[in-house]
């Protein structure tokens, strides 16, 4: 009966533990959000069969080329771009070529929301620090509070590569969750006659102004801050493709076929690198933490810095604090809490417009800070 | 009264806890930080001012054309056309319009989708795999 | 003259063989096969004009990086994701999203009929290895009989990389010859009264059932084999995709753009893989008269085994032992070939998608299989 | 009756195949082989139990969940129900109309397809790559 | 004040130079060129602001990893595909998948054309090597005459590696001032009788010639000039899964998603390839000034070889010299050049079907040049 | 007269330059740049003798198959068939409807095109970003 022994310490029975089953059961969890809940299901249905791939138990001597941390396995191989931060560019490319940045262009002064926001990143960096994290560390974790997966994952691959699998997936998974970790916090910072507020009626953008902004709000973020090259350029690029007018089949492939391809790939690998070995330490538990802090006080962020904004604002200008939870990105959920919460409050309150400013503003904040943290840092 | 308190009294923390960093200048975290924010805040300020130069060099190159080009033909009518120009309210009922037409062209485009969606029907016989492996036709 | 003599001698003229001949003839009928005759000529068109790249005459010894096996050359980097086995698992995603496990899952019990044609890869194994292969080259071979392409190259990467080759074409031609193979030892193992045989229709399966089953499904398959997972992870994860409901536009992308761009690279490869030098053995006369004895084999195994089942089933509750011979794999064809012969003696009987359980199961049952031999043989 | 017969032949055929093979130890090829297609077989066997009891659990969950809201709303209502249950006939009935529609939909969605090759003509004027590379306008 | 200095060190602002502003006003004018004058926009506008991406100045010390020329950094690994040659190919496979050849067909003694029009490429090559380039570097200048990006790409980065960011963006340039560049040559050339000159309409092409044409032409052309495998074999490859009529998916995708893929990532690794340092040299002058010539040549050759074979040919029968200019490629700009300036002597002469002939036949002409450039010179 | 003369000059300068260029024999660069664009040439002529040759053969084993079905049934009809068929204006009349029919196909995909476009409105409103992720159901 050898050959039976032989095939059963083969099989995953024979290799799995309690670390494996938590981890499948995270990943169930991740899939059931995602399907039942509908929480950014583009995001977590990858994400979450990732974690059951990386987590299936087998005999890592045989050398089978299976594991995702395996010299020469497929998932490796994909597991490459994650590592080189090659995936995100290309992801903000396909971003770029499906944003409308005349939300950010009708608006302009709405643009500091998405900077106020930023701060949640920078405390979290010094929260991280006085945990205990070194400062590379501390920068990547920081990254969280973004609320952008690709520019947590692009950060983390140069700063911490080892503390990857734990940011992406707190990334990502707080950018699912911001409809339920927004609201409460906006209702706590403003008054119920500050969430009724109504503003004006935004601007029309023309064409030409459309297709300058990528270009000169690259030159000029990138003069600022040159580590966000790679991520703003992409981005900036493929919304140049998108306004251009003249290039609309490579916009049209950019915001489909790249970057579905390229999401499908990221997500399942950065599910996998999640195995269990590896993902179920105590620095990830406090990652998890941090960032959930940071998600906070990104929100409060922005609804605080609205607030201080309105002080220097005249009567029928004053802007809605609530547009300044839209400022930590999180793309477009955020915009849509903001809308949903103003609503409650008056139904004939349309705030989404507002918001989006903030939203893609916090894009490129995000992008800039995560820049600035690689040329201190590095 | 009080706001204009409130403001200032905000502005100046600002820059106390500006200044209370730098004391700390040995502590390299929380300059980095500071300077972080700022910086942030001052790229997207620098987006905010450049774009509204663009958009008032757009307006006033069409503006300054514009002018050459009636100058040239007649006077009395830049005039007439000044008196004639439609008023804010005129403009708005003109772009909600605009506005209602899209909205209705976008649920044509909805029901299109939906159209799309019922149409295409997940059995084993009409599956895309189907139609990437065929049976030889002499059969 | 002697430049004259220099230009001759770097045109193909120079260097053209017999060998070059026949693989170029070879070559020409795959692609008359595809074009002329639709034998599946979405692998056969590329894999013979693959073929004809691969065998073009040239001076190797000018080093213009040209051919598959030169360093730095194009095809050379494109047929890294044959070499590595990285193709297959992404047209197993695109085949996970094209594929609908309902006719599988409506009446469970022809699953079975998927194993056991399986019987093919291994009696071939065991042919192979009494040949004089090693146990690895008969591992690699033994897999040809699942019918399946993307098995195939995978598990010979992992096993045998110097006859992938041989073993792919043969795969892939197998495949393609399909309804010339099966119908006559369809006919040889039943009787005219077996293939009248009809079965009851089938249940409706709930969107539930389909939801679960990718995942369910997989961490089963792996756990017994987790030699399959980078196939079966790729092919539940597609199929999860598909049937989620709110990830369609990646299932879209991932059966379209996806699959479309790794079968031209991976045909086209495999086919220049084909070079005369390295083509024409014994060896490969070997893999090419094992690999038709698998087929038969294997749909052999599919039909006795129905007829076996049949032995303990009442009568109205009866299988067309047909639908034994859909148990290969080769999605969808041998599901269709049963259809056609069923209609030859019944105008009325239905058998297609009866035939599209063992069909599918037959996919899973390879990729099993295949895991099964990289553990025990690696 | 020779068919029970049959049944167990061949059973134990099977398990004296089975034997021979355990016997026959020291060569590894060969069972590797039996256990290779044993394994096979448990991985679908297992497949095929465990969706058997998904469908089941999906059965009954919904079973007891509708049972729950009906019996807090009406005793009588669910008993009158169960009277009106369809018949199998009825099911049928409606599930062939279901596929027939499903199945014009799809002969609509073909026709459409016929219809875009059609109009997609293959001649040098209106192949895409002209609309790849564009004549400057000025001209 | 120290972290202040820091952060300026950082910033792009410190590290500017005259030639990063040159290089982004360059990029501002591709862009331009690109919209505003819609020459070649699917071209001009992922090159350009690939200019802008490749001179944003920073610290190159602080090992940020964002240089296209820094190991490790997302442009750099984008840029391996040109740097291999591997994109020309991929190209080459989708603009055979979108190419009618019956043209061609339709009227074979056009293709001669098609040839004379190289003598550009042979005459620059003699050109450059008698200004002081060695004869590698030489050929890849000379190619920048056939007027076709992805074969300049393709031989530069066999022959000289160094010199591909020039002669990438010299043969783009021009490609998309063939409406500038032609006309007047075209004028100088011909005698207004000439221009006018009516051809006969073309004979309709048979679906088995079309097929058999990718194949049959495919052998006959490597076999002449084996270096130009990997391009022709994509390009009649992508050919064939056009005019199979079986295939059409593939063709599909490659005629749209991977050709755009592929463009999008030329495009914006070539213009970021011209860093201010590598690129605003001598050698650029000299490569711009040989490339235009190079155009000239091929277009005059075209043009005089056209009345050349007029002397041989029936009055009723002769060839409208203008024709010859579309034998430079540059598909399909050339051709609409012709039928353009035809027009304007004879709004009733349609000659563009008949310019689409030579034109193609340019693209394999240049194909085979650079293979013989290739077999000759490395 | 003239022209026969040109025809003859041309030629000989062309072999002239071929011969000073194979003097200088030295000189690589020069022979092979005349070599180079001979093969150029050398390739695309044989495409062209190739394309004739498998033409004419398509032709040819068409006519002769009709020729056998022809002679098979009716002698006749073949002489019938011969006065009968179409001249060249008939043929042009005919191939310049089908012409203008697929003309009218490409205004039609055209047109639908232009549609597509209208009703494609670019808001952030309907942007795809806004489908790529959702808000959860429950609120
Ligand atoms: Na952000
Ligand atoms: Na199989
Ligand atoms: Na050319």
């Amino acid at each position: 009966m050898d050959i039976v022994i032989e095939f059963l310490k083969y099989s995953g029975f024979a290799s799995v533990t309690w670390g494996h089953i938590i981890m499948l059961i995270a990943g169930g969890i991740c899939i059931y959000l995602g399907i039942g809940k509908k929480y950014e299901p583009l995001l977590l249905v990858p994400i979450g069969f990732g974690m059951l791939i990386g987590n299936i138990p087998f005999l890592e001597s045989a050398g089978m080329q299976i594991g995702i941390y395996e010299d020469g396995s497929v998932m490796n191989y994909l597991y490459y771009g994650v590592l080189k931060g090659i995936y995100p560019p290309l992801i903000f490319l396909g971003i770029g070529a499906m944003t409308d940045f005349s939300a950010l262009l009708s608006n302009p002064k709405l643009v500091l929301l998405g900077a106020a926001a930023q701060i949640g990143i920078f405390l979290t960096f010094i929260g991280a620090n006085a945990l205990g994290f070194t400062s590379l560390e501390s920068g990547a974790i920081g990254i969280i509070g973004g609320a952008d997966g690709p520019t947590a994952i692009f950060l983390s691959s140069k700063l911490a590569p080892h503390l990857m699998g734990a940011i992406a997936i707190a990334a990502y998974s707080y950018m699912a969750l911001v409809p339920v970790i927004q609201p409460p916090i906006m209702k706590l910072f403003t008054t119920e006659k500050e969430r009724k507020i109504k503003m004006k009626p935004v601007r029309q953008v023309k064409k030409t102004e459309k297709v300058l902004f990528p270009i000169l709000g690259f030159i000029l973020t990138v003069f600022i801050s040159p580590g966000a090259l790679p991520l703003l350029g992409m981005l900036f690029f493929g919304n140049l493709l998108k306004e251009s007018g003249v290039t609309e089949r490579l916009a049209k492939t950019a915001r489909n076929s790249l970057i579905d391809i390229v999401t499908i790939l990221l997500g399942v690998t950065v599910g996998a690198s999640t195995q269990a070995t590896t993902f179920l330490t105590k620095e990830s538990l406090f990652i998890f933490v941090l960032g959930a802090i940071s998600f906070m006080i990104a929100t409060s962020g922005g609804i605080l810095f609205a607030k201080f904004m309105n002080l220097f604002l005249k009567e029928d200008n004053k802007i809605n604090p609530l547009c300044g939870a839209a400022g930590v990105s999180a793309v477009p959920d955020s915009a849509r809490v903001v809308q949903h919460v103003g609503a409650q409050y008056d139904r004939t309150n349309y705030l989404l417009m507002h918001a989006m400013g903030p939203n893609v503003a916090g894009v490129i904040g995000s992008a800039v800070s995560a820049g600035i943290l690689l040329a201190v840092l590095k | 009264m009080y706001k204009t308190l409130l403001k200032y009294i905000s502005t100046v923390l600002f820059f106390v806890s500006f200044g209370l960093a730098q004391e700390n200048g040995e502590n390299r975290i929380y300059l980095i930080s500071l300077f972080g924010i700022l910086i942030v805040m001052l790229s997207l300020v620098g987006i905010y001012f450049f774009m509204r130069f663009i958009a008032w060099m757009i307006k006033y190159s069409k503006y300054k054309r514009l002018k050459q080009i009636k100058e040239k033909k007649n006077k009395l009518r830049i005039i007439e056309l000044k008196n004639n120009r439609p008023d804010i309210e005129t403009v708005l009922a003109i772009s909600s319009a605009i506005h209602m037409e899209l909205k209705y062209k976008m649920e044509e485009e909805k029901a299109i989708l939906t159209i799309n969606k019922l149409i295409r029907p997940y059995s084993p016989w009409s599956s895309k795999i189907l139609s990437m492996r065929r049976v030889p036709d002499r059969r």
